[in-house]
């Protein structure tokens, strides 16, 4: 009854909110919801590994497996660091209720549409989620109300919903490329890869990749993502590129399985290799030069999606790798930008050149945003850090000398970009520091500090030491691609 | 024993007869009868029983330069053979430490004229600085290469260095002799690397470091100044020397070539003008194109 | 070694516990925790050390990692110990070095933690013996240290250096990685003594790996043309740091290098002499640019990488003696290298400390504003005066027996009867020579300017006394250090050459260190009698003084009566004579403005010198880099159809593609 | 017989492509959704009963009536009856649909011999449709338009998955219908509050958000 439970009780608590709007009620569902979720996949991880057979209704639809259920923790933890920095968010901000309200709700439509996405076992429905995060998520970018925000938003419904339309074609081509079956459950799909029809897989994937990568913010069809994310409010941004990239990224794993196991996967690993290399150019390009933190932010997100499809391209121990920097860089993403929620509650600009000396008016803070780009850099104690190591490692070993180079290149470029624009806000000291001393009155409740540093303290020892329970999980997941 | 003695006996002696015996000589072609060989002498007597004025500005460090440069310039005479083709003291790469202990001297120096802070120690102190820096080197490769020759690292061997050499022997001593002759110009401070008797402070080089110092100081730096060049002039000596001879013979040569030597400071001073500032780096740079020039004809002559 | 490992944790839980306290009582609560750590960790190191006597243990870092073993071999103990005591003199200093930043919104709360972090990893460095562990701690190293250098960064030149230096950092790892990734892969583990097996078959990979490697480590130790974050670095930080990260933190790179020379145990000649020559250009280098700085501490920063330069040769020295089994030659090149390393650490730190101590009383770092400070701070000036006569490599003093036992070794390599050594070495003496006189011009300079003559400032006529005594204490420790360590060398000679034979394994140790052991007998012997002269020179004026009156008067200003203190020699004028002949090799900018007319107003002549490498390599690729990427930024164009456009576009040419691939 | 319905569709779409009235491509819009409930006549017969059901509501009362309705409401309120002039001359867009058209026929002639699609001219034609109305998109400038171009693509899929014989579980297709209703629903409500806070419906309004300008 587990996941039957987890799906259905955001709805319902969803009903609960719009009937009485209130502010309290609806962080406190929020949290309530995020525990929930949390103890929900802690449970069926424990089950999975145990063996244990939880009984469920909609099993058929349904069900976790050594994959997903990776994602499905990633998801919870991230849901649940963000709703109790909301609790704060919305204080600090002071929403009124309705609002209030509206974003709980929001939220928690996105969060059960990815888990809808994230834990079922059929690549249509699925897909279908996918298609419903994009919806759901479209109000909570909106929610500024801005014309900034209005474009972004145009722009994210508008390019997802055609890639995500792509996708359904790639859907399509791959239920035309085997013809003697017809379902698309993940188990009749893996049962026997020798009858797929190579080139029908191939184009499927072409189509699928290109259509779902729009979501999974790899370039060339990235460009709604900096958009999106630097106008939503900061803990969305946090899922949008802490969970929704992931899930989206998912679904391409399962497709790229089936090439993988039907050993015709040669050409979509040198897609995906593309696509990795061309993400990690364009946030070498725009990094160097963004204005707007927020978007210096997405663009990382970007870059990190190029070196997990790197990762999975390679293919070998590249595939463990990229499945480590995935997990970890949402934990990290995520209490980014969760940190630039505060500094821009404090300074009111997302522009970098107008902060500075973030550490005289709010130390905490500044802090946890260089931790940040610590651990987003890759430096240890990161495990972002193990990640690139053991890409570059399966680089090496795939002979691909070339790519190493430039790999390391563009990661270095990229890093000098971060780093210049986060240590002048941490430390630097402007022209125009006297307005600083007018900004900071607002004064942060704990919970705007907790996630991220939790985040923070979890990542700095997985990175020294990578609980051999973890790493055994993803050895499996790995197996799994 | 013996040798130990009149060494030492040497070592006290020689400069002041040395700078005698050059300014004589300018004082032959000159056509003047000149002061007597012992003048210089006469002076430190004469300084040492004068007081002595020190500036203002000078701290301890000017007040115990001069008799560190004494010092090192005396040790350095230890380390260097005179008379007789092996030094007092003998050891291996005494050239190196024989060199630094020089530099030590150097370094006090400098910063002695620095202490005062007048400009024009400041200027002559600069001076020195670039030109000592381009004489090491040149010193550096014509020893390393008389080492490679004879095959021993300790300070006697260049005078060794005929019954090594073969055929090219001549030839490295006669560079060898050059270069040291060289750096007896510069370290002795004399045309046409400077002008001992100028009398404008800006054209000069040793003496105007030397403004402020008075009384046994200045005998001191005189007296170290002179024993520098004796012990270049004793290092061309041991070039030339074959290191077989009998004791009392060797003296005799080796006094005879450092009077040449000290006759040929004189004459070129008296025949020569002192070159332009700017120029005597080039002209320093001239050994260490000798020194190479030995190191080639070494490796030719090892390897054939 | 688990006792070891505590020791460091202590110095971990130093810099955790230095939060809770007051500014006033960091520093002291950081020594304690520093004091006992250092105490515990030294105990093991130098027992490893002097009797040879090697510990190990090793943990199971489950997957990526692999075991993780620390063993403590001659080498690693030589390190850390060096660490350890240079680490504790540097706290000590720094302590007191930053009462003066007490309660001034500084952020001493993590200056000290990063301080604990730093130090706890630069201990653990040599003795980890895993390639994956090895680059984490490198990073808490290198990252901790960017911390501290920008301590103060309220300044912009600070923030940048410190940019500057965390970005060259990462290049470093970046070699680092690739060179350990190269060797895991072959070996299969990330052990370095599965590393060893590795290299010592194969000698075309040991090359390359040697190169790459050296690249990363070279970029930490600062060997030119990787330097570039040195001079940017060293100043920037607060002068306690400076002084560790150029005595200790730059000496870790060396580490590196020789841990990799040991893995491949015969290094091939190309190597030897790839490292020689980037040696002597490093010196030079060094040195060239030292000679022209006006600022103290940066010029210290080029003394610095000069100093790297000497040891490199050294290295290489002892290398070749290896390639051509001398053992005379490797072991006195190696020892050379070690000693000059300690020396190096303990006299760059001296120095750097009175730099300090010197810019906290005068706040400024421009040797051209200051002079006369010698009588205002005696000791701090006589101990400058004392580390910069080492640095110069004088007699009696330390940096004279490293420098001659460097010496000794290429002139034992004349007696390898080779035609390129023979030809190679003698002109590597006379650059070493040279480099020594040069070193001897810029200290003068240094030295003199900073603290002889008049003041030529506000800043310098206004300091009353001298720092307080216990800012001296430590660098009076050093001093002694130094006079000890150049009269009795042999004292710690044993020390080295144990070290320096590991190198040379085939080679019998024993008989050589007992040839060096003579050698610097002998040699201390002959410095006791400089001494002796001198002291003798000196007694003979005691008895002129004695009888003669001295009387004070203005300094001889030849006849030129209204004479002022701008008047004297500055620190640009007094190189300048060098710096003029060599002016293509140091790029420097005149600029000027004569007085002229009848009432002529103030003139200026200024010099400005350029780091010749930064201005013609760094600043190009970074502009080249900068402008490439510039080159795309029309792809965010904000318009909707052409982001659509990209899509489509890609979709069209990937079936194609994909059809092309599966057609051909 | 079902390939005559699919060629009439392929000139809906030529139509399109120039069409520069609203009115007239919304027409077209209807006109579609009655041909892919033709064409499903045609193509699949087996279905069961909920399914054919399901998808004739789809085909006939969505794709026909319900979401050119909706277009047309949005397009009214806003005051926008015609198409401004596409970024390209509107004979470069016939010729280059022709192209697309004619591309997708000769795919259709491959795919019967590699591919083995049983209905071959419907999938190259779906096919063309889809890339035809990516085209059509980039092409155009109005908003709405856009909307169309979407909604033309989504029949382009619908017609692919026809061509293809194999239907979707029941779920799967519900799920695919609410997202288009919704996806149209959420673009014609963007569609609105573009229109009021920009009061200009073309895309050239929302050009803020970019990183291209070079001022450093």
């Amino acid at each position: 009854m587990m996941i039957e439970f987890i799906l259905i009780f955001p709805l319902l608590s969803c009903i609960a909110l719009i009937f009485f709007k209130n502010k309290t009620l609806s962080s406190c569902l929020l949290i309530i919801n995020a525990i929930a979720l949390l103890i929900a996949s802690v449970t069926l991880c424990y089950a999975l590994n145990n063996g244990i057979k939880i009984p469920s209704l909609v099993g058929h639809y349904f069900k976790v497996d050594d994959l997903n259920i990776l994602f499905f923790l990633v998801l919870a933890t991230v849901f649940l660091a963000v709703a109790i920095y909301s609790s704060g968010y919305v204080k600090a901000v002071n929403m009124h209720n309705k609002k209030a309200t509206y974003y709980s709700v929001g939220i928690l439509l996105f969060v059960f549409s990815m888990t809808g996405a994230v834990l079922s076992s059929n690549m249509a429905l699925s897909w279908v989620f996918l298609e419903a995060t994009s919806l759901t998520s479209a109000y909570l970018i909106y929610f500024e109300k801005t014309k900034q925000s209005l474009e972004a938003t145009w722009k994210y419904v508008f390019i997802c919903s055609i890639g995500i339309s792509l996708g359904f074609v790639g859907i399509i081509l791959l239920t035309a490329s085997l013809p003697s079956i017809n379902s698309l459950f993940f188990k009749d799909l893996y049962a026997n890869p020798s009858l797929f029809n190579h080139l029908w897989l191939n184009i499927g994937f072409v189509f699928f990749l290109i259509g779902i990568g729009t979501k999974a913010g790899l370039a060339p069809v990235h460009s709604w993502l900096p958009d999106a994310h630097s106008e939503a409010p900061s803990p969305v941004s946090a899922l949008l590129s802490g969970v929704l990239l992931n899930t989206a990224l998912l679904l391409i794993l399962r497709y790229f399985h089936i090439l993988n196991i039907a050993e015709c996967a040669s050409y979509g690993k040198f897609l995906l290799i593309c696509m990795g290399i061309l993400s990690i150019f364009i946030t070498c390009v725009f990094v160097l030069r963004v204005k707007n933190y927020k978007r210096m932010l997405a663009y990382s997100s970007i870059e990190n999606m190029g070196i997990i499809a790197i990762g999975v391209g390679i293919g070998g121990i590249g595939v463990y790798a990229s499945l480590i920097h995935l997990i970890f860089h949402s934990l990290a993403k995520s209490s980014f930008f969760m940190t630039s929620g505060n500094i821009l509650i404090r300074f009111r600009s997302k522009r970098i050149d107008n902060i500075s000396e973030i550490v005289r008016s709010d130390s905490y803070t500044a802090w946890l945003w260089m931790l940040c780009f610590v651990a987003i850099a890759g430096i240890p104690p990161s495990p972002l850090f193990i990640s690139e190591f053991l890409i570059i490692k399966a680089l090496f070993e795939a002979k691909h000398y070339l790519i190493i180079l430039i790999f390391v290149i563009l990661i270095a470029v990229i890093i000098f970009g971060i780093a210049r624009s986060v240590i002048n806000m941490s430390f630097g000291k402007s022209a125009k520091m006297d307005e600083l001393d007018i900004v900071d009155v607002v004064k942060f409740s704990w919970t705007m500090y907790l996630p991220q540093t939790i985040l923070l303290i979890i990542l700095a020892i997985s990175g020294v030491y990578l609980w051999p329970f973890i790493s055994t999980m993803i050895k499996n997941a790995a197996s799994l691609i | 024993m013996f040798e130990i003695i009149t060494d030492i006996i040497l070592i006290l002696i020689l400069p002041f007869l040395f700078i005698g015996v050059i300014n004589k000589t300018k004082a032959f072609w000159g056509g003047r009868k000149g002061p007597s060989i012992l003048q210089s002498f006469y002076d430190c007597i004469r300084l040492f029983k004068k007081g002595q004025v020190i500036s203002n500005t000078a701290s301890f460090v000017f007040c115990m330069y001069p008799f560190v440069v004494l010092g090192t310039t005396f040790f350095a005479a230890l380390l260097v053979p005179f008379a007789f083709s092996t030094a007092i003291i003998n050891i291996n790469g005494g050239f190196i430490l024989f060199a630094y202990v020089l530099g030590l001297g150097k370094f006090m120096s400098l910063i002695g004229a620095l202490d005062v802070g007048s400009s024009f120690e400041g200027m002559g102190a600069s001076r020195e600085a670039a030109f000592s820096a381009m004489v090491e080197p040149a010193f550096f490769i014509v020893m390393a290469s008389l080492a490679a020759m004879t095959g021993n690292f300790s300070f006697g061997s260049i005078s060794s260095l005929m019954t090594h050499a073969g055929s090219l022997g001549y030839l490295m001593i006669i560079l060898a002799a050059i270069t040291f002759f060289i750096i007896i110009l510069v370290e002795g401070c004399r045309v046409p690397v400077d002008d001992p008797n100028t009398h404008l402070e800006l054209t000069m080089i040793h003496e105007v470091m030397i403004l402020d110092n008075s009384g046994a100081d200045l005998a001191m730096l005189t007296y170290s100044s002179a024993l520098k060049m004796v012990i270049f002039a004793s290092l061309i000596a041991n070039v030339i020397l074959p290191d077989d001879l009998f004791f009392t013979h060797s003296l005799i040569y080796y006094l005879l070539i450092v009077f040449v030597i000290a006759l040929l400071v004189g004459t070129l001073e008296s025949a020569i003008a002192r070159l332009r500032m700017s120029r005597v780096l080039d002209f320093i740079f001239i050994m260490s194109s000798i020194g190479l020039t030995i190191l080639a004809l070494v490796a030719v002559s090892l390897f054939s | 070694m688990y006792l070891f490992l505590i020791g460091v944790c202590f110095i971990l839980l130093g810099g955790i516990a230095s939060i809770l306290a007051r500014d006033e009582r960091k520093g002291f609560v950081f020594l304690l925790f520093y004091g006992t750590g250092a105490f515990v960790s030294l105990a093991i190191s130098l027992r490893s050390l002097i009797f040879s006597y090697r510990y190990g243990c090793s943990f199971e870092m489950g997957f990526p990692a692999g075991t993780l073993s620390l063993v403590f071999d001659p080498l690693s103990a030589f390190f850390v110990t060096l660490i350890i005591v240079m680490g504790f003199i540097g706290v000590l200093y720094g302590a007191s070095y930053l009462k003066s930043y007490h309660n001034k919104g500084y952020g001493l709360t993590s200056h000290y933690l990063f301080l604990g972090i730093f130090f706890s990893s630069l201990i653990l460095l040599p003795v980890i013996r895993n390639a994956f562990f090895f680059i984490i701690v490198w990073e808490f190293m290198s990252l901790s240290s960017f911390f501290l250098v920008i301590f103060e960064s309220k300044k912009r030149e600070v923030l940048s250096a410190g940019i500057n230096y965390l970005v060259t950092m990462h290049i470093s790892v970046a070699f680092l990685i690739i060179g350990f990734v190269i060797l895991s892969s072959i070996s299969g583990s990330y052990n370095f003594s599965s590393f060893e097996s590795v290299l010592k078959g194969n000698r075309y990979l040991a090359d390359a790996v040697f190169v790459i490697l050296f690249l990363g480590f070279g970029i930490k130790a600062g060997f030119v043309p990787f330097h570039f974050w040195l001079p940017k670095a060293h100043p920037a930080a607060p002068s306690h740091i400076s002084g560790v990260m150029s005595g200790l933190m730059i000496k870790i790179g060396i580490y590196g290098i020789l841990r990799v020379i040991l893995m491949i145990e015969k290094p091939s000649f190309e190597m030897a002499y790839f490292l020689l020559v980037i040696s002597v250009f490093t010196m030079l280098y060094g040195i060239f640019n030292a000679s022209a700085q006006k600022d103290i501490k940066r010029l210290l920063a080029y003394s610095s990488i000069e100093n790297i330069g000497i040891i490199g040769i050294g290295i290489s020295v002892g290398m070749l003696g290896i390639v051509y089994e001398n053992g005379t030659v490797a072991v006195l090149g190696f020892a050379g290298a070690l000693f000059h390393l300690l020396n190096h650490a303990i006299f760059k730190e001296l120095l750097f400390f009175c730099a300090g101590s010197v810019y906290s009383k005068t706040h400024t770092r421009n040797s051209e504003k200051l002079g006369g400070l010698i009588k205002k701070m005696p000791y701090t000036g006589s101990l400058f005066l004392l580390g910069s006569m080492s640095i110069c490599a004088l007699p009696p003093l330390n940096g004279f027996i490293s420098e001659f036992l460097i010496f000794m070794g290429l002139l034992n390599g004349l007696k390898i009867h080779i035609m390129n050594i023979l030809i190679i070495f003698p002109i590597v003496m006379a650059a070493l020579a040279f480099a020594g006189t040069m070193a001897m011009l810029t200290f003068t300079k240094a030295f003199g300017i900073t603290f002889l003559g008049m003041p030529r400032s506000q800043e310098a006529e206004h300091v009353e006394g001298d720092v307080s005594p216990e800012m001296i204490a430590p660098k009076v420790i050093l001093g002694i250090m130094i006079i000890l360590l150049g009269l009795l060398p042999q004292a710690v000679l044993p020390v080295i050459t144990n070290v320096a034979t590991q190198f040379c394994t085939q080679i019998n140790g024993y008989i050589l260190s007992y040839f060096v052991m003579n050698m610097l007998w002998t040699l201390s012997i002959c410095l006791f009698g400089l001494l002796l002269v001198i002291l003798f020179a000196c007694g003979l004026k005691e008895l002129y003084l004695k009888r003669k009156n001295v009387q004070k008067y203005k300094t001889w200003d030849c006849g030129y009566q209204a004479g002022n203190t701008r008047m004297q020699y500055s620190s640009s004028s007094y190189s300048s004579l060098f710096t003029d002949t060599f002016e293509n090799a140091l790029h420097k900018k005149t600029s000027q403005r004569t007085p002229n007319g009848v009432f002529p107003q103030r003139g200026y002549l200024k010099f400005k010198i350029y780091d010749n490498l930064e201005l013609y390599i760094l600043k190009p690729i970074v502009k080249v880099i900068n402008n490439f990427f510039s080159k795309f930024i029309w792809i965010q164009s904000g318009k909707t159809q052409i982001y659509i456009l990209y899509g489509f576009l890609f979709l069209i040419l990937s079936i194609g593609g994909l059809f092309f691939f599966t057609y051909r | 017989m079902e390939d005559t319905l699919v060629l009439f569709f392929a000139f809906t779409m030529l139509y399109m492509s120039v069409a520069s009235r609203l009115k007239s491509s919304i027409k077209m819009l209807c006109l579609q959704g009655l041909l892919l409930f033709l064409i499903f006549n045609q193509l699949s017969a087996h279905v069961e009963t909920f399914n054919y059901i399901f998808l004739a509501f789809e085909t006939l009362v969505i794709k026909m009536l319900v979401i050119p309705i909706f277009i047309w409401k949005i397009a009214k309120k806003n005051e926008t009856f015609t198409d401004t002039e596409p970024s390209m001359p509107r004979f470069y867009s016939l010729v280059i649909a022709t192209l697309i058209l004619f591309f997708g026929f000769i795919f259709a002639a491959i795919s019967r011999h590699h591919l083995l699609v049983t209905n071959p001219i419907p999938f190259g034609i779906s096919i063309s449709t889809i890339i035809l109305s990516l085209f059509f998109i980039t092409v155009r400038k109005k908003i709405l338009t856009a909307i169309i171009g979407y909604i033309m693509m989504e029949n382009g899929i619908f017609l692919l998955s026809l061509s293809i014989e194999k239907e979707m579980p029941l779920v799967v297709n519900a799920g695919v219908l609410l997202d288009l209703f919704i996806a149209v629903f959420v673009l014609g409500f963007l569609v609105h509050r573009i229109d009021r806070t920009f009061d200009k419906d073309t895309m050239d309004v929302l050009v803020q958000l970019k990183d291209s300008e070079n001022d450093d």
